[in-house]
């Protein structure tokens, strides 16, 4: 099986050989890869060096914790990802952003109201939980819609609680 | 002598307290809230009540409740740890008038430190040296502030009057943005203490901010146990504490001083048990007395490596009316101890709390690591309480050693179903202005991005990619065996998504 | 100096020695049999080698396999733990002889204190008094050791002259039982060392086991750090082991004495790195050297915790060519140091050893308390290698407060899908024997059994009754759940037994 | 629900009244029991009182570590065990002991034959595993039959390996 595989800016061609060998954009390893018994650890001997992984899947994208720092990979099949590139679906569509509640808490404050044009970083709830005040803020500009909280609302953790498209 | 304690806390420093309990063979009580049950202080206790639902307004702050249990089950003694019902004289004196010994200061003490407006008056009557702010004027509307605030001079700091820990407080830069601060301090103070009151304090740039230890006993001995080095902070939150600090390391005469005006400053208010004096240190070594904690701080255990004392053994004799088991004399640093404080938060998303459940933890272990941890693998990490989950604290022979092990117990450290700070820990320690000793109170606000530490690094991109395409690999062999043929067209997105909610729900 | 260590063994040991390589910023190297692919050393390792299948003949004891990949890894230096390798002169001359570092003493000193006989008549030689036994006669047969036996004197101990740890051991009582004695021991030296030789040797009554630390470097300089007590043996194996001795405590003439008779036992050989010299200590405080431990020992942390030293760094500074950090002088014993084995293995049921996955670990932590583990959740005990799970190591001020920490940690540790010892220390530490120190290396198997101490002990006879009673109530209802309605009929024997398998499966 | 617990020679009549109390002989305690999340670890509150022990079935018998103390507890449903008792099944037969691996390993010797009249505490198996001897020893008096293992054989766990009638 052969994947295409984006960090950041870098793009990797990875080959599933078999079992004990991988290649990386042409380069051959040998590798012993393992799941530490049920809990998201991975441990890969390559080339003999050892390294420990704590890998999970958000959002379609593989989150990778490794050494203190953390990679976000984007997997695909060579084949689909070709293909989408060749029907044109390779440009990413400007998507909406779902904001969703990353813990249960108290909606402190929405300082956005419906439809109002917000600039990315800027603060659209507060939300305390764990004793500390949270400001999510937008991860990019656009325009809020479809507000579905208020201050005073206890949320869920992963509730949306509006929208910027 | 009592025999009998009750620990009004939870988490990781009511274990810790009932530790030194269990090990001079006292009783233990403890309570919890519904969300509790199965805590581990619960489940170490010899005794354990409930007080009510997870809010700590319905549990661990209702002091009547605590006092009712105290009594019902025969508990002579009540520890406060440190936040919830700790720094509250009313409480203290509740405890007094039930008959109880309250394993702290006097509620006087308390009282005259806890208002900080007090606080200031006192300790400079005595002659220690104070940061210029409006402490001593009362309880202040905003339009009084806001005309004092050029007068003190910007930066300066808007801090809750019944505050501590960061709450309440906002940072000030000039006049125009002064009003939304002071709101939003007095929001926050009001949520988090029941008292909306703020004052203003000059900031001093460039500040360390260093504490001492104190204990004092009831025949009239006061001692220090050195400094603590606490400059690493965000948002006005302590991450990770030295002791001794870097800024004073071989300046003993510096040290003395600072100890006679920390011990100074607790006889001022006739002080009983241990307790924290907080300095700023300006980088001339000029320092200003901040406040004083009139309880055992969350970072006391670098202090206890360094010494060798048992600081909550130490509160238990005090309590107990025993003498201190130290003079002065007794007291040397020996070597080197650094605390990393691990939260459940998430450094690489603007350290938003995170909860769930713990699915796995490997802990650090092995020559010179300590753990006071208050979690298990299974345990849920409730949104009611604070987001410590465990203190890592590390001893070595000289701070370099210190740091290497602390590397050392990081990189071991495995916590998998809540995000946790570890990585900040180990991108922080990294940093060449850390390693030598050069940070004030800012630096991690200021100077320090863990995105930016990552990009320094050598990058294992590569390996990250390869080990990502691993798993997604196996996952995508794994469900071809369960999915039909006639469905086989979903797309990895939504297989992801799947395994995603089923790893997150788990 | 060398920069990259090759580890050349598993379990707690490997994990330890990993630590100090990885505070000294040493690059690690570790080997590892297929059993162990996800063991915590390999986990830990910053490179890690497939040895070969799980039998240590095909793994870790597989010498030339191990240099082989030291060489082509580039690491320098092998640091051989205990066991396996760690006392094979043959061994460490192949690693001089391939240009790495063996970090451990001369192959001249390892042959001389590994053939006991060679060492009895060596620190003889050097004027250290030994037991009287057959050590110096060479390879007797069973014809001459049965004429030899009545003239040392019953009782007496047929030991592996190859040995070590209590295998090819035992106890002889009178002549009659000689012969199928013998017989065991050579059957069990010959599967454990290869060499079914073995010797006699007086038994020295009401004896005391006690072990004196060594260090030597390249330099000339001789040190020893105090003594460990490890009387508390089964099947001479050590269970629990101190320092000080409580025997010697406050004797520091004694000390000194011991301590100077070890550093000549060890100069006598002209020792490197670190060592132990165990001594047989009579009721009145007569000592036998008994043998000398050319390796680190497993109870090594209990010396590091009462001296600060740590072991395994000064080894690798003395194989690199430094001098010690320490002198004689710089050695102070500080307070008390308790360490307790935690074996895999039933200490109801004969001490079986137990083997299977950890489902559950929760580890003891807070003040005073170090875990050298080599375990974590989810792993696998096999049965291909020995039973020690972990070290659990507590230090006190003094011996009463190190035995009161001790119990509250055992009161913590919880490991679930393994059996282990953990009641057997709990119980030991009840013993009023073991608290005022009163006790020899027959102790364990003469003066204690855990179902007696249970006996002694209050009873919770009827709250296990209730527990078992709950829970047993819990599966019943969830199995009516499930259970079709005709099928009810079956018994609740059979229901648990299912259960059973599925929990113990799991 | 009425339960007869039995434990060594103590036997307890235990009421299973509502979730929060449990009569032990005739006495009311207030209970608060549960799991810890999946681990065979219980903890109980008792009047207060915290208590915690690792619990596991058996061959029939729960088995209850607490505090450092082992104790095997019998639980039978009151009207079954009155129901038996009535019909005479109440006396113990004497029953077949199967010597089961206690873990897997080699065996050393087999010191007994088949038909054999043995000792209780008689060495029936020496087994070595985890680098150790282990001599398994009869129970109790009887006879040896149905020996299925033989010097040099590897046996798994809970295998049996002979039967004492």
């Amino acid at each position: 099986m052969r994947y295409i595989t984006t960090i950041g800016e870098k793009e990797y061609l990875i080959e599933i050989i078999d079992q004990h060998h991988v290649s990386v954009d042409g380069e051959v390893f040998n590798v012993d890869f393992t799941e530490i018994k049920g809990q998201l650890l991975y441990s890969l001997l390559i080339n003999g060096h050892s390294l420990e992984a704590l890998i999970s899947a958000d959002n379609g994208e593989w989150q990778v914790l490794l050494q203190g720092t953390m990679y976000q990979a984007q997997v695909e099949d060579e084949s689909q990802k070709r293909l989408k590139a060749t029907l044109g679906e390779g440009t990413t569509p400007s998507q909406e952003f779902h904001l969703k509640a990353p813990m249960p808490g108290l909606v402190i404050a929405v300082p956005v109201s419906e439809d109002q044009a917000v600039e990315k970083g800027e603060v659209l709830v507060i939300l305390e939980s764990m004793k500390m005040q949270n400001e999510l803020k937008s991860p990019r500009a656009g325009r809020v819609c479809r507000v579905r909280v208020k201050e005073g609302d206890n949320v869920e953790q992963r509730q949306t609680m509006l929208c910027v498209m | 002598m009592f025999k009998k304690v009750l620990i009004a806390n939870r988490g990781e420093i009511a274990v810790r307290i009932l530790r030194s309990c269990r090990e001079l063979g006292l009783q233990t009580v403890v309570v919890f809230s519904e969300a509790d049950r199965c805590a581990l202080h619960v489940r170490y206790a010899d005794e354990a009540y409930l007080l009510g639902p997870p809010p700590a307004r319905q549990s661990y702050l209702c002091g009547d409740k605590i006092i009712a249990i105290a009594k019902k089950c025969g508990a002579e003694a009540i520890h406060p740890g440190y936040g919830f019902l700790a720094e509250r004289a009313d409480f203290a004196q509740a405890c007094l008038d039930a008959g109880l010994a309250f394993i702290g200061p006097r509620p006087s003490s308390i009282a005259a430190m806890g208002d900080k407006a007090k606080a200031r008056a006192t300790v400079s009557a005595a002659g220690v040296t104070i940061v210029p702010g409006t402490e001593g004027e009362g309880n202040l509307r905003d339009e009084d502030l806001l005309n004092l605030g050029p007068k003190i001079g910007f930066p300066l700091l808007v801090k809750a009057t019944a505050g501590g820990g960061g709450k309440g407080m906002r940072e000030v830069r000039n006049l125009e943005e002064m009003p939304s601060l002071l709101q939003a301090a007095r929001r926050e103070a009001e949520a988090s203490f029941g008292d909306g009151n703020v004052y203003l304090e000059k900031l001093v740039e460039k500040a360390r901010h260093i504490e001492f230890q104190i204990l004092a006993d009831g025949w009239g001995n006061v001692i220090h146990l050195g400094e603590r080095e606490c400059s690493l902070q965000r948002r006005h939150q302590k991450l990770l504490e030295e002791a001794p600090s870097p800024f004073i390391e071989n300046d003993e005469g510096l040290r003395q001083q600072m100890g006679a005006v920390a011990v100074r400053a607790a006889r001022a208010v006739n002080y009983l048990n241990a307790g924290t004096i907080e300095f700023l240190v300006d980088k001339d070594k000029q320092y200003y007395f901040l406040e004083m904690n009139t309880r055992l701080q969350v970072e006391h255990p670098v202090t206890e490596l360094v010494t060798n004392v048992d600081i909550v053994r130490e509160q238990i004799r005090i309590a107990q009316g025993q003498p201190l088991s130290y003079t002065q004399e007794d007291i040397h640093l020996n070597g080197w101890a650094i605390e990393c404080r691990i939260n459940a938060e998430d450094p690489f998303n603007t350290f938003i709390p995170s909860t769930g459940t713990i699915h796995h933890i490997l802990s650090p272990a092995g020559p010179g690591v300590r753990l006071d941890s208050g979690v298990y693998t299974g345990m849920e990490i409730s949104p009611y309480y604070d987001s410590l989950i465990s203190k890592l604290i590390v001893w070595g022979n000289r701070r370099e050693e210190a740091i290497q092990r602390m590397r050392r117990a990081l990189g071991e450290y495995r916590i998998v179903g809540v995000q946790t700070n570890i990585p900040f820990h180990q991108n922080l320690l990294e940093q060449e202005h850390f390693m030598h000793g050069q940070f004030d109170t800012r630096f991690v606000e200021n100077n320090f991005s863990i995105e930016r530490a990552g990009e320094d690094k050598e990058t294992h991109s590569k390996i990250a990619a390869m080990m990502a395409t691993l798993v997604a690999h196996q996952h995508i062999q794994r469900s071809a065996h369960v999915i039909q043929p006639g469905k086989r067209d979903m797309s990895n997105w939504k297989r992801f998504g799947r395994l995603d909610r089923m790893q997150k729900g788990g």
